[in-house]
């Protein structure tokens, strides 16, 4: 059973920031970039990466999540001695059942699971980014700079560098400051919430962090401050890619509207693929009178109208004379003849009725307003959904 | 779930296919973007319940054993029973060249069919495509009472030349096979597929092996009429055709482009599976165009598509025209090139300004690989 | 994504009454029968039926049960549309996430679940009985007598009586009372805990004990009374089989004996498999000197002593002149040479010393003693383990 | 991972097993109760890292399709490459009736090597009794320096008659090949293994083509080795035999009851796997005894078994005795029968009372599914 290096995977709590769309599914299954779910891309790295034991935690609506995860085939992680595994909160012998507190008391709940695998490596990924990263060189920059952490960083504009977490390196590369959104960044190193441990290490200071009772048990505000403050050595590793966290509504708008520019980040490069689950489904189907430009498209859709710099996911249908202008249509959903939507992100399921308008370009210069209508949201024919607005899917009783 | 056994016929290619059936038979043909001719025969039993299926092959069947997998993606990996292959020498009492007719490839089989577990089979063609409701087909074979029910239309339908035709006596069975030829009059045109009954298919296979016969309707079936037994019918009303020439390859794809024969080969009651494989979604560029064109995931389209019927990972450079073609997987159209009515097999490359056209009675089959 | 019936398995809390058997593991995969886990035969009865949608409910220590369940491949449960489904605790949006209260508040917080399937009707298992049961001809039955809950029911002795739960019906075979434990029994009919609900029916029942604070949500001491007393269609369906609760070391010594009497339960029929998942292992070994009588062998098993009334899980050890009598010997675990085991239990991967003693036969007209070893437990060479002793394993630290 | 994919030959079997290759190939014979013997090479190549893997078949291997399904049980269903079954005329470059030779068979799949990603091949008998650890052997290979290295023992072994040889110039190198017959002296005994290059292989498969010649040591390697280049070799120094004769595989299934040859063929670090199929324990009655034996699940023993190996589901009737005996799958031995030196197929019966006795040297052997 034994595996030098496994993946745990914190699919993290609601999301709230999402709102709508996290009402009902957690944010890793949140649909992305048309054929996608946000958990593919970790997943999708971790096998990519050779990495074929992958613990996902979490506590928050897992039925969708782990229906989607399965038994980890669609990423290939399918394997005998080892996959993919959804790790709940439970319950142990003569104690009550404790939620998942914080990111690092998750890991801590979970080290049963870890020593199964009984791995010399542990990486603790997030399911809220959108990036491709080979962790096995992360890994070997690992050990070859004997590293108890090693912490994947992005050079952001140093005017950016205020929202970041940010990493403070010496000559060398090791890190020796770290600073949650520091006023006046010293370092343009932003941490991407990507780590590698070395396991003994890293479980001697989450137990510790665990009987702490001031800890917050979270990496960014207390592991790897401990860690800092005795001196262990921490690696910078770092990367160059594309890089989005997706934690809120316009992140995961813009993110989407990235993956329009294939220069930026290229999913159709078959050595390193994105996989996904996804049903089968017909091929799409763009009508006589349909205009597509700059837009992604998948299979199972039906487009009699307009589609520019938008981004559809599987099965939507969009009717004759419809406009569907820099926006971001989930599964399954709907938008009538003659409705138009402009800057805005469809639910899976939603429908918009003919003629409605949802949403509105930027007025002049102010900011985008996304509008955003629920999973199984409905508009009715000729409704008019301002720009901004967050719409729910009314809740059914019981 | 129906009492039945399914038996696909994926052994034959006709020649009139040519350069598509090099590498692959015809029931492993690439069909509307995404599918294989197969995909029909396979989803119309799963979605009826019958989950244990033998595929009968000959010759250039890898691509068809690829797809097929263990059966997994149309449910048919079973613990017991499920997706079993049957290619050629693969038991003791098959040593067979090659096939004559169905008959001699049913007989190749006699072991496997007489270990059944089923009371009866559907015999079913691979190079067909529609999506038969088998679960009310088996109810009229339950309900004629015969031994073997014909899946029929009551329409002529394209591919594979002239109809083999039922003559009904009832509202329920026949009682005269016509073959082509024969008079005009009122008749159901075979689909050729059949429900039988296990015990008189062992029956047939015996006689036709004894009497040294081949075929299935000349020889079995009209032998089983002969004795003044009849047969039930189904009639299958939605779309259908059959795949025996590159010309009825290129009709049944652009057929897919009307939306009433995708709704009867699609019904949202009974999904057609295929293998899965994972891709990313279709990018259309800044300066591309589309029209009434079906399109896999996995394309990259920067040019102009029309009336076209696209497979997983075509890429469709600049200022390229398509005009009615079916591109089979990862085609690559060069800049500005031209192409009419074509038919491009898997991997072939197009350079940039190449100019093709062929015809519809007539299009231009591009082999596998190939580089223009 | 219709389903006529699903089922939904209770797979219980701890089970603390298997003390040490359960203190790592939930009591569904406790060994059972050589190469079976107590989980085996609801999912088993499930996939012969013909119901191919299981939702496995639990809140303990899910790790295990949960990659022993997997996709479902080993009972045929891992088809496209269905399959067997573990359901945890967990949180929705906008609430603190709530651990399952009883039976039926399991079932309760599990209706977005259900009604994925948009079922008629539910079949509400245990996952600690030993039977086999064709649910299709209970559904049947159900139909037949246009129930709104059918209770499979055992004829036991009189005498016996109350200690179970007892149905008592009319002339034609409705239930009228149900009694909890009665001390005068006026039925020999019990209730095997086995229900098929009409889904809209137990909707109703669920949301309204929900709301009931004094109840204990359960389905014995609420639902059934609760349904009971608005005269709902109770049927009891007979069933004539085998049939064991494994719920106590006593019982589950028990039921273990009795897979010694082929003609009590017929685990060799092959039109009712009952399949599980296990390693592949070599063929057992049994060796020159060895003696083998009346027992199960698996495995993987490599037996130089002398085995009689007992049944072996894969991968057991048994030493040269080493003596096994009347006991449970659980899947890796080792008995040394010279020792002697009776009427014992022993768990996974227990060692059990040279020339030491586990339990004793019942002492002239005494109640049997059973004694259990705990999984990862150890026995010194030539130590003394006295009849009805509980020995648990050391706890690692942390 | 090693930079290697698997070819395992399944095609052949030596016509001295007689009725025990009726049915299968030899590949896929029921070894040591649980196993078929292509599990071996599958399980060495699964252990090693490497999994895409082709097999290659040509007739009576329907067992070993049902077997192999989709490699899962070997970790060898992958989303790209993975197990792939290459049974005759798969391809259409690969019509050849009956491979003549192994050169002849890998020019069949010439097409499938030329396309393998990896740069060198482990060419993997599948009538092979051995755990090789592959992971040492291939570092082996890159040591040696060399474009092939030779799976060897430094003893002989039981099965297939006498060994082709290599007389080591080095520790690591080897630069003559000894055919039977030829002089003792230093040498190793090939276990008919190789690690090749790629671009070798391909090499020697044009040379053998173009020259009519269809054996790879015969032809290929002597060719190879004239031109002054060496081998490498890697000893492989635990359990090893092959199975070309009825009488092989008897020993090699009586050798299994030695600890010493079980603890080489199932090493802890290095599983064996096979395809999984649940199944009840084996249960031991009242009066029945056992000793020196091994037994699969699933066997129901009232009798008594000495010296025995049992496959699935054997049933051993009361009173019934049996002593040095190979019983496959589903064999029944009624009451009071007595059976020595016996080799039964499966689904054999054996009548209460019948006595049969074979003898080490000649064991009875009793076709598939006969009553006796």
């Amino acid at each position: 059973m034994k595996k030098e290096c496994i993946a745990m995977l914190l699919a993290g709590g609601q999301g709230s920031r999402l709102h709508a769309l996290t009402d009902r599914a957690a944010k890793p299954i949140i649909p992305f970039g048309g054929k996608y779910r946000i958990i593919d891309f970790p997943l999708s790295n971790c096998a990519n990466s050779g990495i074929d034991v992958v613990g996902v935690l979490t506590q928050y609506q897992p039925l969708r999540l782990n229906s989607y995860i399965g038994s980890g085939l669609p990423w290939d992680l399918d394997v005998q001695n080892g996959g993919a595994y959804i790790l709940p909160p439970y319950q142990i012998a003569g104690e009550n059942g404790k939620w998942f507190s914080g990111t690092a008391n998750a890991i801590y709940q979970n080290i049963p699971f870890i020593e199964m695998w009984d791995p010399e490596y542990v990486v603790i990924l997030s399911g809220d980014h959108i990036y491709k990263m080979d962790y096995a060189d992360m890994l070997a920059q690992h050990k070859a700079h004997a590293a108890d952490c090693t912490i994947a960083v992005l050079r952001v504009p140093l005017e950016d560098a205020s929202r970041f977490g940010i990493m403070e390196t010496d000559g060398d590369g090791y890190v020796h400051k770290f600073v949650e959104k520091p006023q006046e960044p010293k370092s343009d190193l932003a941490s991407m919430g990507i780590y590698i441990f070395t396991w003994e290490k890293l479980r001697q200071y989450l137990v510790a962090d665990e009987a702490d009772p001031n800890s917050e048990k979270d990496f960014g505000k207390n592991i790897i401050p401990k860690m800092l403050a005795n001196r262990e050595r921490l690696w910078a590793y770092p990367f160059s890619g594309y890089w989005r966290d997706v934690g809120t509504i316009d992140s995961l708008w813009e993110a989407n509207m990235d993956m329009l520019s294939p220069d930026v980040i290229d999913l159709y490069d078959r050595t390193w693929p994105i996989r996904s689950r996804s049903p089968v489904r017909p091929p799409h189907y763009i009508g006589r009178d349909a205009e597509i430009t700059h837009s992604i498209i998948t299979e199972g859709c039906d487009i009699r109208g307009s589609v520019s710099n938008s981004v559809l996911s599987s099965s939507v249908t969009v009717g004759e004379g419809a406009r569907i202008d820099y926006s971001i249509l989930m599964p399954g959903c709907t938008v009538g003849p003659g409705a138009v939507v402009q800057y805005a992100i469809i639910g899976e399921g939603a429908t918009i009725g003919a003629n409605a308008a949802v949403g509105a370009p930027p007025n002049g210069k102010t900011n985008i307003l996304i509008t955003t209508c629920g999973p199984g949201s409905a508009v009715a024919n000729g409704g008019v959904i301002p720009a901004g607005t967050m719409l729910y899917a009314e809740r059914r009783d019981g | 779930m129906p009492d039945l056994h399914g038996i696909i016929y994926a052994y034959h290619s006709s020649s009139a296919l040519g350069e598509l059936v090099f590498h692959r038979t015809s029931a492993s043909l690439p069909f509307c973007s995404r599918y294989r001719l197969i995909d029909f025969a396979l989803s119309s039993m799963a979605n009826a319940g019958v989950h244990d299926v033998g595929v009968i092959m000959q010759r250039d069947y890898q691509s068809l054993l690829d797809h097929l997998g263990s059966g997994k993606d149309w449910d048919m990996s079973r613990l017991t029973g499920g997706l079993t292959l049957l290619p050629p020498f693969g038991q003791h009492d098959s040593r067979i060249g090659e096939y004559r007719g169905c008959m001699e490839a049913l007989a190749a089989e006699r072991s496997y069919i007489a270990d059944i577990k089923q009371s009866s089979l559907i015999l079913y063609r691979g190079d067909v495509a529609l999506n038969l409701d088998l679960r009310a087909a088996y109810e009229a074979h339950l309900a004629s009472g015969c031994e073997v029910t014909a899946i029929c239309t009551d329409h002529p339908f394209n591919g594979g030349g002239e109809r083999i035709r039922f003559v009904p006596d009832s509202d329920k069975t026949a009682n005269r096979m016509l073959f082509p030829g024969a008079e005009n009059g009122r008749a159901l045109c075979s689909s050729e597929i059949y429900i039988i009954r296990k015990s008189l298919l062992l029956e047939l296979i015996d006689w036709c092996r004894s009497n040294a016969r081949l075929h299935f309707h000349r020889d079995a079936l009209a032998h089983y009429l002969e004795s003044g037994a009849k047969l039930g019918y189904y009639i299958h009303r939605g779309y259908i055709s059959r795949i025996c020439s590159a010309e009825d390859y290129y009709r049944a794809n652009m057929d897919m482009l009307d939306y009433k024969n995708r709704a009867d080969l699609f019904p949202t009651e009974r999904p057609v599976y295929t293998r899965v494989r994972s891709s990313v979604s279709t990018y259309y560029g800044e300066e591309s165009s589309a029209e009434n064109s079906l399109v896999a995931d996995g394309c990259f389209i920067e040019g102009s598509v029309e009336n076209c019927v696209l497979c997983r990972g075509v890429r469709v450079k600049k200022d390229a025209v398509l005009k009615n073609c079916v591109l089979m997987q990862d085609t690559v159209i060069g800049e500005g090139a031209r192409l009419q009515y074509v038919v491009a097999d898997k991997y072939t490359v197009f350079s940039d300004g190449v100019v093709l056209s062929g015809s519809s009675g007539l299009p231009l089959i591009v082999p596998k690989g190939k580089s223009v």
